[in-house]
């Protein structure tokens, strides 16, 4: 499943940003990653460090105004998705890329039956004809688990539960069998039980039809149970990026080190929980140093005054921080801070 | 009962049941109810947290909103240190309000948008009278000094501050008067997991300054574990197992709450459990099924199950389950 | 572990976003204003109106009551900014002197309506059931009825005086503000914090007034911009039931209606008042709209 | 649903006797004597007694109120004081006129109004935007008469395309309706406008967009239908205004309606004529409600279990 | 005279031309009923008058009274009045008509089970009585010389005897007379058709049909005359007589009336009655500027409250003359030199209102300051019947084109209120010359009475009368051949559709 073929998705320095009276919010702010086929991304990162934004800045779905992609490339097998003509990338969305978003309460529109809303992306993408898309539509919401789907396909999304709303979309999602598929945070709004339903659904089909999948989610239990790689974001930035056990086992960048650490942990006792003192830098007012300095034990005084790159600190590990460069003097770290 | 007898019951829930009428769509239909909350009964003692866990429709909030009597309940009596408060007056009623406080999910919507923090606070302590006037000032400054929160923030709408700064106020408002019981409704869900900690720490340090005692309803068991004495776990507006914390996590007996704890994603990618992931959908709590509600989608359901309400029974010193088959399942 | 709940560092996020201060809000409340330049358009609208009405006596080049029969119906020119009406009597001077009329018979009555409306339909969709269903049901009867009727009982039971004519205006949109501030008192009173304040023990008046109210606002600003336009002509229609202004007030609707007879002949007789009407009117909704974004602290967001 | 509307349907009785109770004692408070005007000038005041006598104008007013209830109850709605005719023929005559004439009016509003509203909506603060609403809030703060006339002036006198007065075809119709729907329309195009903008906001068209939909698509199929849903109050609030309405225009354009009816016979103190037009006006006013209401409801319960 | 051209060519063009068509005919308000014993307002009248019922006698151009069922007539004594019959007449319904018809048409009337609001005007018939089939006599109570102008009137209609017999209900809505129009139909509020009588004694109109339709809206009115959609709008407002006289395709028929237009006085209330305050007023309004800012020169000045065309007018009666520093000495006579505030009624006629202000500006200059009331007509009626007013405009119809119609029941003491007398005007010696000049029989001591009686109220100053109507029809070019009656009423027996 992870073989190193070429990727379908490379996402190299994009920005995007918002322009309001108040100034320009730096939502995206150069992100770099690479998806492969039958490959799962996971992205994290607090709330508001813009990974909706960067899913959405793929598609070309940003709300604009005010929002606009303000540079970088999304190279979707080799095209780039933000210099792409609206009508060509009208074809690609819903058919090569699709998302799941965030909210299935109200991501479905109330007033057409869920049967249509699927099948209509497959009359315009695959040509099918009204009956052949229908046929299709039902049969999508069979795979993802729906009993009766023929009844079902007929109801309004208020006539079906959360769960069943969720598989809905994805079944929207998946109507194209498209390359890639974005899920944002899918099972946020869920149960347990049914997130967990859900989730062993999106393994399922990603064997069968072998798609690119990004997920984002800020819950980092979803990760470790279903991707292969992460992404830790940070304020607009991805902080670092290594393999779902690497960053598990063994997390570099302090933010995704404070990140884990301030989980409760299921099977220990805790009289108190670690946090991370301080909080996000505003996105129309992001410091000219590392974005995580003021809230970071190590900090020094370049994390302050200049922002790290995104460095390789091996192979499959990059890392945004001072500490892993030879500009560190690891003053602080010699005091044992943490 | 021996542990638990020395402690002081501050809330009794009695047979608690809250029934909604639902909107008909035809006249020959039988008058048709959401059994939200199906007689349910537990207690609480004072300076303890008792979480309520669940699928999300269970009937969590429910519960909690009929003890603050923020709904009406439809049977059932709620004994606050041993006075029914179903059956105070209206005035009565809002003065003990004042001991039972609320925080809630959403620090959005639990915040009207339109009061600054010096407001909400300030309202809060003269409904309840707990503070004169000339002192109020000093208390606010107080109570944000408790939360966490800089003096200038009195001066501040909700829409300025970040969830988690909104739900420390929220904590504030519902400490300005004083309570003894706070119910913690889903109060650190919408939060990021950083934030969520410093909450969740928050609310451990006022339980032990103040002796408050917490009716904490989430569906995050791994919050739940790390802050509750004891946990109560709902399915469809019924208490299916109720025990100490320890006792639950580490030796469930009813075949949901195995599910349920086998359901959460565990941050660690080493670990490859063996899960029980549960078939189909909730039913609907307007026509619940008979018998054991679970029964549906319980994997070791046996015809009994289908036939006869499972009573809810101590199989262990303090742990109450609701199966008829509890004994005889797989640890 | 040494970590500790701490105080919160100053957030530089929040101060630098919004100033702490209560002037800086008030500068910001008035800032978010200006940056809405259809609101702008509407507070000037408003202004000059607001000027108008208050040096009528200056500005006017006649006395807007002189009667003088020769010079009547005389088309705009140098003299007569906006041409003479049939009685000869200057229509600028007129206009002018009305506006003091007919903006203050228009807010009032919009007021009138909308406080009793807000009353009713607050009451009615924060208790509901019987109590929605009677006062609902009550303004059904209100919104059923001709218009007409209401105003000869209102004659007949208070005499004709401007009050009285601003009451019977007045009454009419009781009941369209109810249906709508009952509509969003049902969607608010759903929300957490009633709830929250409800278990602090608050007072449903409290509720009501303090925490639904004001997060109803926007709807009823609506509303009432665009009910404006109507009570100063329906002021107008009841002048002439005997109830309204008197003649020769120069009111406004009054002025548009005796255009009637003169569409054709004299067109300007409607057109100046018509006019007068219009833009007073657009300026208040433009400014409604800006004035409901910048009240709502959400909107900054 | 059944249920909600059968309970409606019952409500509606206590609205009806409170509006001819109201409308009663109303008439009792106006000045005027309907004996003094229907005995015009010189008449003695025997004669005009004699009249009173003859109307029944004298028994105690609690006699002629429950009089008239029963009466209605049984289906008699009593006969004018001016021309003895009984009150429900004459009703019966002038009913379906004002309803084809409310009905084809607000058609126009709706037409118009939504057309109006969502080409203002697809580009927010564009010049077609602000011309169209310019002309929205012109047409509120316009009265009807004016623009009635105005209509009726280059239409039929100088253009002479469409009939002057009267309602004997289908052209008869359009001046009036479009009089009578034009300032409801201005209101539904604002509604409309804010309702379209607040649901091209909605993630369910985000979604409609990320499967690839073309924007004409996205509007007509999916945004505009959940608009509708708050457009449909404002429409049948709108309703009761156009029945207030409908005296100007039934007047403009000599249309023999229940509007003008009931103002000639107020004007007349005709109590069982006013009575029985308020009692049918009031009954579509009420009927259309429900209409209005059942439909809101059934739209917006999907809403509400979201 | 006001006559115009149309009824000149009328008169020439109408022997050769009898082209028949519909002649449309549109109006302010609808009729209220039919039956001429219960109709009071014009609207209604206008319908039957002379179209569906003929009367015994009546009133030409100039208000004589001219034969028309009745040939001829006698005064035998002065309760005694024979009338000889037309033969060969019969009603719509086949009905012959006779003496019978004539008494049975008159016992109608005057049976109080009738309740007819028109009894009151021949409450002085005694009896009717059949001489032979076609002689009647009307036995009289007192002598009455307006007699015949009442018979002349709308409420003298001879109805047909089987009709009365048989249905006499269903007369208010279908009219049996003798008339060259027979009715139709009636669409309540809508329209009133009638057509031609093919039986008619007399000479046949020459159009076939006539349909009477209710338009509200004055420009309405004039649009449908502008477009053709309607021939004659009976009711034209003041300020389109430009408009018609300069479009190529209306014109316009204007006719003296009967009515008057005054301005009354409350004499009852205070300071309204010192007859020094009634008189400053008087001179203090500017008539002239009325009639024409106002009415736009329709009409003429009224020196009295009847109408030149009225019987008993009198050119000799004088008002009093616009003499502002007369005024002014006369209230302070009347210790009002500070000035006085009063209150003006008037109903919701725009002229009227039109004229209230100009009256208001015209009294500030004697320092009376008046505010002005406008009432919807009946409030306005309801007010004055009660005395709760000062001034008021007000109007007398004078229907019957007599001036015992006026004088009773404006001036009598008996006619306080409701009947007409809401000035609350009470002079002993003006009831006595009212009631004399009811009896005399002799025309020119009649005249005389009335002229010393209208002289008299004027020096009491019990009103200011403004202006005598002229009633304006406006009518498409194709039409011609009709008139207008000093009532208002429109004859349209020659009517010609071009
Ligand atoms: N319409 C907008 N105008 C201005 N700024 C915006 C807008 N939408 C988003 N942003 C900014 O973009 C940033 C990133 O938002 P984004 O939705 O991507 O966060 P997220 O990581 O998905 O958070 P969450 O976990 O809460 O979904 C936010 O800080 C926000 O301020
Ligand atoms: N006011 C109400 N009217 C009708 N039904 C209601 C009402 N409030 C709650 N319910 C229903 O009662 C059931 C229990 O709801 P409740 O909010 O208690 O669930 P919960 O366990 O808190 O779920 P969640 O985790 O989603 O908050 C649900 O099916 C809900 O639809
Ligand atoms: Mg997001
Ligand atoms: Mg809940
Ligand atoms: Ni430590």
């Amino acid at each position: 499943m992870k073989e190193r073929n070429k990727p379908i998705l490379e996402v190299k320095g994009l920005k995007t940003h918002f322009t309001t009276k108040r100034g320009v919010s730096k939502a995206v702010d150069g992100i770099d990653f690479t998806l492969h086929k039958g490959e799962t991304l996971g992205i994290v990162g607090e709330s508001g460090c813009g990974k909706s934004m960067t899913s959405l800045s793929i598609l070309r779905l940003i709300p604009s105004p005010p929002g606009k992609i303000a540079g970088g490339s999304v190279l979707f097998k080799g095209r780039d998705l933000v210099t792409m003509p609206e009508d060509e990338m009208r074809k690609i969305r819903g058919n090569e890329i699709s998302m799941i978003f965030q909210e299935p309460m109200t991501s479905l529109n109330p007033v057409i039956p869920v049967g249509e809303q699927i099948a209509e992306a497959l009359r315009l993408h695959q040509k099918m004809g009204k009956k052949a898309a229908w046929d299709k539509s039902v049969e999508m919401l069979k795979m993802v688990g729906i009993p009766s789907p023929e009844k079902r396909a007929k109801q309004e999304p208020f006539q079906l539960s959360g769960g069943m709303r969720q598989r809905v979309m994805i079944a929207m999602a998946l109507a194209c069998t498209p390359e890639v598929l974005i899920a944002d945070e899918p099972t946020t709004a869920l149960d347990v039980t049914i997130q967990a339903q859900i989730l062993e659904l999106i393994k399922e089909l990603q064997t069968k039809i072998g798609m690119g999948v990004i997920m984002i989610t800020h819950d980092l239990g979803v990760v470790a149970e279903t991707c292969d790689k992460v992404a830790v974001m940070y304020a607009g930035n991805i902080v670092e990026h290594a393999s779902t056990e690497q960053i598990f086992a063994d997390p570099k960048h302090p933010y995704t080190q404070g990140l884990l650490n301030s989980l409760p942990k299921i099977h220990e006792d805790q009289e108190e929980l670690i946090t991370i003192d301080g909080s996000v830098p505003s996105p129309y007012n992001m410091p000219a140093g590392c974005r995580f300095a003021s809230r970071c034990p190590y900090a020094e005084d370049i994390c302050a005054a200049h922002q790290p790159d995104l460095v390789s600190y091996s192979e499959d590990i990059k890392v945004r921080c001072w500490k892993y460069t030879d500009k560190w003097t690891g003053k602080r770290d010699k005091e044992g801070v943490v | 009962m021996n542990t638990t007898a020395e402690k002081n019951i501050i809330l009794q829930v009695d047979r608690l049941k809250q029934y909604f009428p639902v909107k008909k769509d035809s006249i020959f239909k039988p008058k048709a109810y959401v059994k939200a909350v199906d007689d349910i009964s537990f207690e609480l003692f004072e300076g303890e947290t008792l979480s309520i866990v669940g699928e999300s429709g269970c009937g969590k909030s429910t519960t909690g909103r009929a003890i603050l009597r923020l709904d009406e309940p439809t049977d059932g009596k709620v004994l606050y240190m041993g006075k029914n408060i179903l059956t105070l007056n209206k005035k009565d009623m809002r003065k003990l309000r004042g001991d039972l406080q609320v925080i809630f999910q959403d620090p959005f919507a639990s915040l009207n948008p339109r009061q600054m923090v010096k407001q909400i606070l300030n309202e809060a302590m003269a409904i309840q009278n707990v503070v004169e006037k000339s002192k109020r000032k000093e208390r606010m400054l107080e109570l944000l000094g408790y939360v966490g929160l800089p003096p200038e923030s009195l001066d501040r709408y909700p829409h300025e501050f970040s969830g988690g700064q909104r739900q420390r106020i929220g904590i504030a408002r519902a400490l300005a008067v004083n309570p003894k019981l706070i119910i913690c409704d889903e109060a650190v869900s919408a939060l990021d997991v950083s934030i969520q900690a410093q909450i969740l720490n928050l609310l451990k340090k006022l339980q032990k300054q103040f002796k408050l005692t917490f009716l904490f309803i989430s569906h995050d068991l791994s919050v739940v574990r790390h802050i509750s004495d004891r946990v109560m776990v709902m399915y469809l507006g019924k208490v299916v197992e109720i025990a100490e914390k320890k006792e639950m996590f580490d030796s469930p007996l009813h075949p949901y709450t195995k599910a349920l704890l086998s359901s959460i994603p565990v941050p660690d990618p080493t670990l490859k459990r063996d899960r029980v992931i549960l078939k189909g959908d909730v039913p609907s709590p307007i026509d619940p099924p008979g018998g054991c509600r679970f029964h549906t989608r319980c994997p070791f359901a046996i015809e009994k199950c289908k036939q006869e309400e499972p009573p809810l029974r101590e199989l262990v010193n303090n742990h109450f389950v609701s199966c008829h088959i509890a004994e005889t399942l797989p640890v | 572990m040494t970590v500790q709940v701490k105080t919160e560092q100053p957030d530089i996020a929040v101060k630098t976003l919004i100033g702490g201060t209560k002037e800086s809000r008030i500068k910001d409340f008035i800032s978010t204003l200006i940056q809405n330049k259809a609101a702008l358009a509407g507070a000037i609208i408003i202004i000059v109106y607001l000027l108008m009405a208050a040096f009528a006596p200056l500005l006017a080049p006649y006395s807007p009551y002189e009667i003088d029969l020769e010079n009547k119906l005389t088309p705009p020119s140098a003299d007569h900014w906006m041409g003479t009406d049939d009685k000869g009597r200057d229509i600028l001077s007129r206009i002018l002197y009305g506006s003091r009329l007919s903006m203050g018979v228009g807010f009032a009555a919009v007021l009138f309506g909308a406080f009793f409306g807000i009353i009713f339909g607050l009451v009615a969709g924060f208790y509901g059931k019987w109590v929605d269903t009677i006062i609902m049901r009550m303004m059904d009867v209100m919104l059923a009825f001709p218009g007409i009727l209401l105003a000869l009982a209102i004659i007949a039971a208070l005499g004709p005086s401007l009050i009285n004519v601003t009451i019977a205006v007045g009454a009419f949109s009781v009941p369209l503000f109810a249906r709508i501030v009952r509509g969003s008192t049902l969607e608010v009173k759903r929300l957490e914090y009633i709830d929250a304040i409800r278990s602090l023990g608050a007072s449903d008046f409290v509720i009501i007034f303090k925490h639904i109210f004001p997060n109803i606002l926007s709807p009823i600003i609506v509303q009432g911009t665009l009910r404006l336009a109507t009570a100063i002509l329906s002021a107008a229609g009841l002048s002439f039931l005997g109830l309204g202004a008197q003649p020769p007030s120069p009111e406004w609707g009054t002025m548009l209606s005796s255009g009637r007879d003169f569409l054709f002949s004299a067109p300007y007789i409607a057109l100046f008042p018509g006019l007068a009407i219009s833009i007073l009117v657009l300026g208040f909704n433009i400014f409604g709209d800006g004035l409901r974004d910048a009240f709502d602290p959400r909107m900054k967001k | 649903m059944l249920m909600f509307i059968l309970r409606r349907i019952l409500q509606t009785i206590p609205v009806i006797i409170g509006v001819t109770f109201v409308v009663f004692f109303i008439m009792q408070l106006v000045p005027g004597d309907p004996a003094v005007l229907l005995a015009g000038e010189g008449a003695s005041k025997e004669t005009i007694e004699a009249i009173r006598e003859q109307l029944g104008l004298n028994q105690p007013l609690y006699i002629q109120y429950f009089e008239y209830l029963t009466n209605v109850f049984k289906g008699d709605l009593g006969v004018s004081l001016k021309n003895s005719q009984p009150v429900l023929d004459e009703i019966l005559v002038r009913l379906p006129i004002t309803i084809e004439l409310a009905f084809f009016s607000i058609i126009i509003t709706i037409v118009l109004g939504m057309a109006a509203g969502i080409i203002s909506a697809v580009k927010p603060y564009s010049l077609t935007d602000v011309s169209v609403m310019l002309v929205a809030l012109l047409g509120i703060s316009l009265p009807s008469f004016w623009f009635g006339l105005m209509l009726m002036y280059f239409f039929s006198v100088k253009l002479q395309i469409l009939p002057v007065a009267g309602w004997d075809s289908l052209l008869h119709v359009i001046l009036p309706a479009i009089t009578l729907g034009a300032g409801g329309a201005a209101i539904v195009a604002r509604m409309t406008r804010s309702s379209m903008l607040e649901v091209i906001r909605q993630d369910y068209i985000r979604t409609a967009r990320a499967k690839g939909l073309r924007e004409r698509i996205i509007i007509y199929k999916h945004a505009l239908r959940n608009a509708l849903i708050p457009v449909i109050t404002v429409v049948g609030l709108q309703f009761g205004a156009l029945l207030g309405g409908t005296v100007l225009v039934e007047s403009i354009f000599a249309i023999n309606g229940l509007g003008r009816m009931i103002v000639d016979a107020i004007r007349m103190r005709d109590l069982p004529m006013v009575q029985g037009g308020v009692l049918f006006a009031s009954l579509i006013f009420v009927v259309v409600n429900l209409f209005v209401d059942v439909f809101y409801r059934f739209f917006n319960k999907r809403i509400e279990l979201n | 005279s006001t006559q115009t051209k149309t009824e000149q060519e009328a008169g020439n063009e109408s022997e050769g031309k009898k082209d028949g068509g519909t002649l449309t005919v549109v109006r302010l308000s609808d009729a209220t009923k039919l039956d001429p014993h219960f109709i009071t307002d014009i609207p209604s009248a206008n319908i039957i008058y002379q179209k569906v019922y003929e009367t015994l006698v009546e009133p030409d151009k100039d208000m004589n009274i001219q034969p028309l069922l009745a040939t001829e007539w006698n005064v035998i004594d002065d309760t005694t009045w024979e009338f000889k019959l037309k033969e060969g007449v019969t009603f719509h319904d086949g009905t012959p008509f006779n003496a019978e018809a004539v008494k049975a048409t008159f016992d109608r009337l005057l049976d109080p089970n009738t309740g007819s609001p028109q009894r009151e005007k021949f409450a002085m018939i005694n009896e009717v009585k059949v001489i032979d089939e076609y002689t009647v006599q009307l036995l009289l109570d007192y002598p009455y010389a307006p007699l015949l102008s009442i018979l002349a009137s709308s409420e003298g209609s001879i109805m047909s005897p089987k009709a009365l017999a048989e249905n006499q209900e269903t007369l208010a809505e279908k009219p049996v007379g003798t008339g060259p129009f027979v009715f139709k139909d009636w669409k309540t509020g809508q329209e009133i058709s009638l057509k031609k009588n093919e039986n008619y004694w007399g000479k046949q109109p020459s159009i076939d049909e006539v349909v009477f339709k209710v338009v509200p809206e004055d420009a309405t009115r004039l649009a449908m005359i502008e477009t053709g959609e309607a021939h004659i709008n009976d009711q034209v407002p003041v300020t389109e007589i430009e408009r018609i006289e300069a479009s190529d395709s209306m014109g316009l028929l204007r006719a003296e009336g009967l009515a008057v237009e005054y301005i009354g006085f409350n004499t009852k209330k205070k300071p309204l009655d010192d007859v020094k305050v009634r008189k400053a007023i008087s001179h203090a309004v500017e008539r002239e500027a009325i009639i024409k800012g106002v009415y736009n020169n329709v009409g003429t000045l009224a020196n009295a409250a009847m109408s030149p065309k009225v019987f008993g007018h009198s050119e000799k009666v004088k008002p009093y003359d616009y003499d502002l520093n007369e005024a002014k000495k006369l209230l302070k006579e009347a210790g009002y030199e500070n000035g006085l505030k009063l209150k003006l009624l008037t109903s919701d006629r725009k002229e009227r209102i039109n004229m209230a202000e100009v009256i208001q500006s015209q009294l500030k200059g004697i320092g009376v300051e008046v505010d002005i009331q406008v009432m919807e007509y009946g409030a306005y009626i309801d007010t004055i019947d009660k005395s709760e007013h000062d001034l008021f405009i007000g109007g007398w119809g004078n229907a019957t084109g007599d001036g015992d119609y006026n004088q009773y029941n404006l001036f009598h003491t008996a006619s306080q209120g409701p009947p007409g007398n809401h000035f609350y005007y009470s002079n002993p010696e003006v009831d006595k010359i009212i009631e004399e000049a009811r009896r005399e029989t002799d025309e020119a001591k009649r005249k005389d009475l009335y002229e010393k009686v209208m002289q008299m109220e004027l020096e009491d100053a019990v009103y200011i009368p403004i202006r005598n109507y002229e009633h304006m029809a406006a009518h498409s070019k194709n039409v011609s051949g009709f008139w207008l009656n000093a009532a208002n009423y429109l004859m349209i027996d020659d009517a010609v559709i071009k």
